[in-house]
């Protein structure tokens, strides 16, 4: 499963992407936040305030009860602030 | 039509080129987002736009594709800016080309809200304390919420009655 | 600022000349009226645009100045076109620049709903059977009374509550 | 007084502009219109429908019963259709 972090929970997670092999019970977005706080430091502290992160999976925007498969792409950032 | 890209954009010739030879275009709307040298209280001095490039394109295109299925347009046109940007210079573009003004503005107000909060861009200021990333706007979710079509607002019938 | 011309314009060059070292804006917003090739059902070969050059400049600087007081705007232009003009050609541009978007959007709106109910142009219109004067149409009277300050419309407190 | 034609009126009075000496009388628009109409066929055709026809004295919108003095400019024309 391939992983990325933008702006401040890349900088927080001290990396814009990795690919992780999660357990088998890890079937939602909910589940891999709370596995990859158990990753690091790093992810801990990104993942501090869950209510500040923003999910995609797939390049699509989904909730915290999405599943998540082997082979996703999940993105995990901040609300965007473009324009 | 919708571009990400690095690069300075000019208006004048981005919409003479979406417009050539359309002739039922009566009114062409656009706007431009500029890097202010102020945020808040604090003085910028440079501002950096990271995004999600998978990501961007398909809500872009999500974003025109809906602004077209709500108005009558003729044209219509993103094109949004990343990397390293000082203040006066350009961030974004949206045109909105419609045979009736109303649609033209609807359209491109509807589609610099609807980017403002859903498109995966952000940016990191610099001023002479250092970098910040720059929060989300509650404001631009009520500006977003506006455009939901389940809560009908008396002022969206009104316009459409004005067309 | 104001200008009643025959030649055309370069929306590109007005906007850069207009907020050019202005670094408090943040959003600019244009609206451009192009010449149809048809009107109603009628196909349109040329039109011609009369005024009233003496009314035209006095009016157009009331309207933008109307505008000043409503928003906190930090620079305008209006550029009205008259004589002939054929489909495709550029008639009116309205820039409105502003720190936030919503002032930029809708002191820009207001201009051009203004002007299209104020300003003391007409249009002839040739086709194939001849000239014809266009009728001013009801739906702009009800675009400019949207903008009456008496009758405060729940979507106006909205939008600024949004900003 | 300085009277200017605009669009159709000024097709239907067959003049652009022209300066006129009112009688006395005539201290309104209103009836400036009615004076006017007995100029002539052109006149007549052009003030037909009142409803259709917008003043402005001294550039400014009036309504027909602001006061017309010499010197005036007064513009009579049809509702505008610029923009």
């Amino acid at each position: 499963m391939k992983i990325l972090y933008f702006a401040w929970l890349r900088e927080k997670a001290g990396r814009a992407e990795e690919t992780v092999d999660v357990p088998p019970g890890v079937a939602t977005v909910g589940a891999l936040i709370d596995w990859l706080k158990g990753q690091g430091e790093g992810h801990k502290a990104a993942f501090a305030d869950p209510s500040l992160v923003r999910v995609a999976v797939n390049q699509e925007y989904v909730k915290l009860d999405h599943p998540v498969r082997r082979g996703d792409e999940v993105a995990f950032f901040p609300p965007v602030t473009g324009g | 039509m919708i571009r990400v890209q690095r690069e300075d954009f000019d208006i004048g010739a981005e919409i003479a080129a979406l417009t050539a030879g359309k002739r039922a275009i009566g009114g062409v709307c656009t706007f431009v987002g500029l890097v202010r040298e102020i945020a808040g209280d604090r003085a910028i001095s440079a501002m950096t736009l990271e995004h999600y490039p998978a990501m961007t394109a398909k809500e872009l295109e999500r974003i025109e594709a809906e602004a077209r299925t709500r108005w009558p347009l003729e044209a219509t046109l993103i094109v949004h800016r990343y990397g390293r940007l000082e203040p006066g210079d350009r961030i974004v573009l949206v045109i909105a080309a419609s045979a009736h003004r109303e649609a033209a503005f609807e359209a491109c107000h509807f589609l610099i809200d609807f980017l403002k909060t859903k498109a995966p861009f952000w940016k990191r200021e610099e001023g002479s304390e250092g970098g910040t990333w720059v929060d989300a706007r509650a404001a631009d979710d009520t500006a977003t919420r506006r455009w939901t079509r389940k809560t009908e607002r008396p002022q969206r019938k009104r316009r459409h009655a004005a067309e």
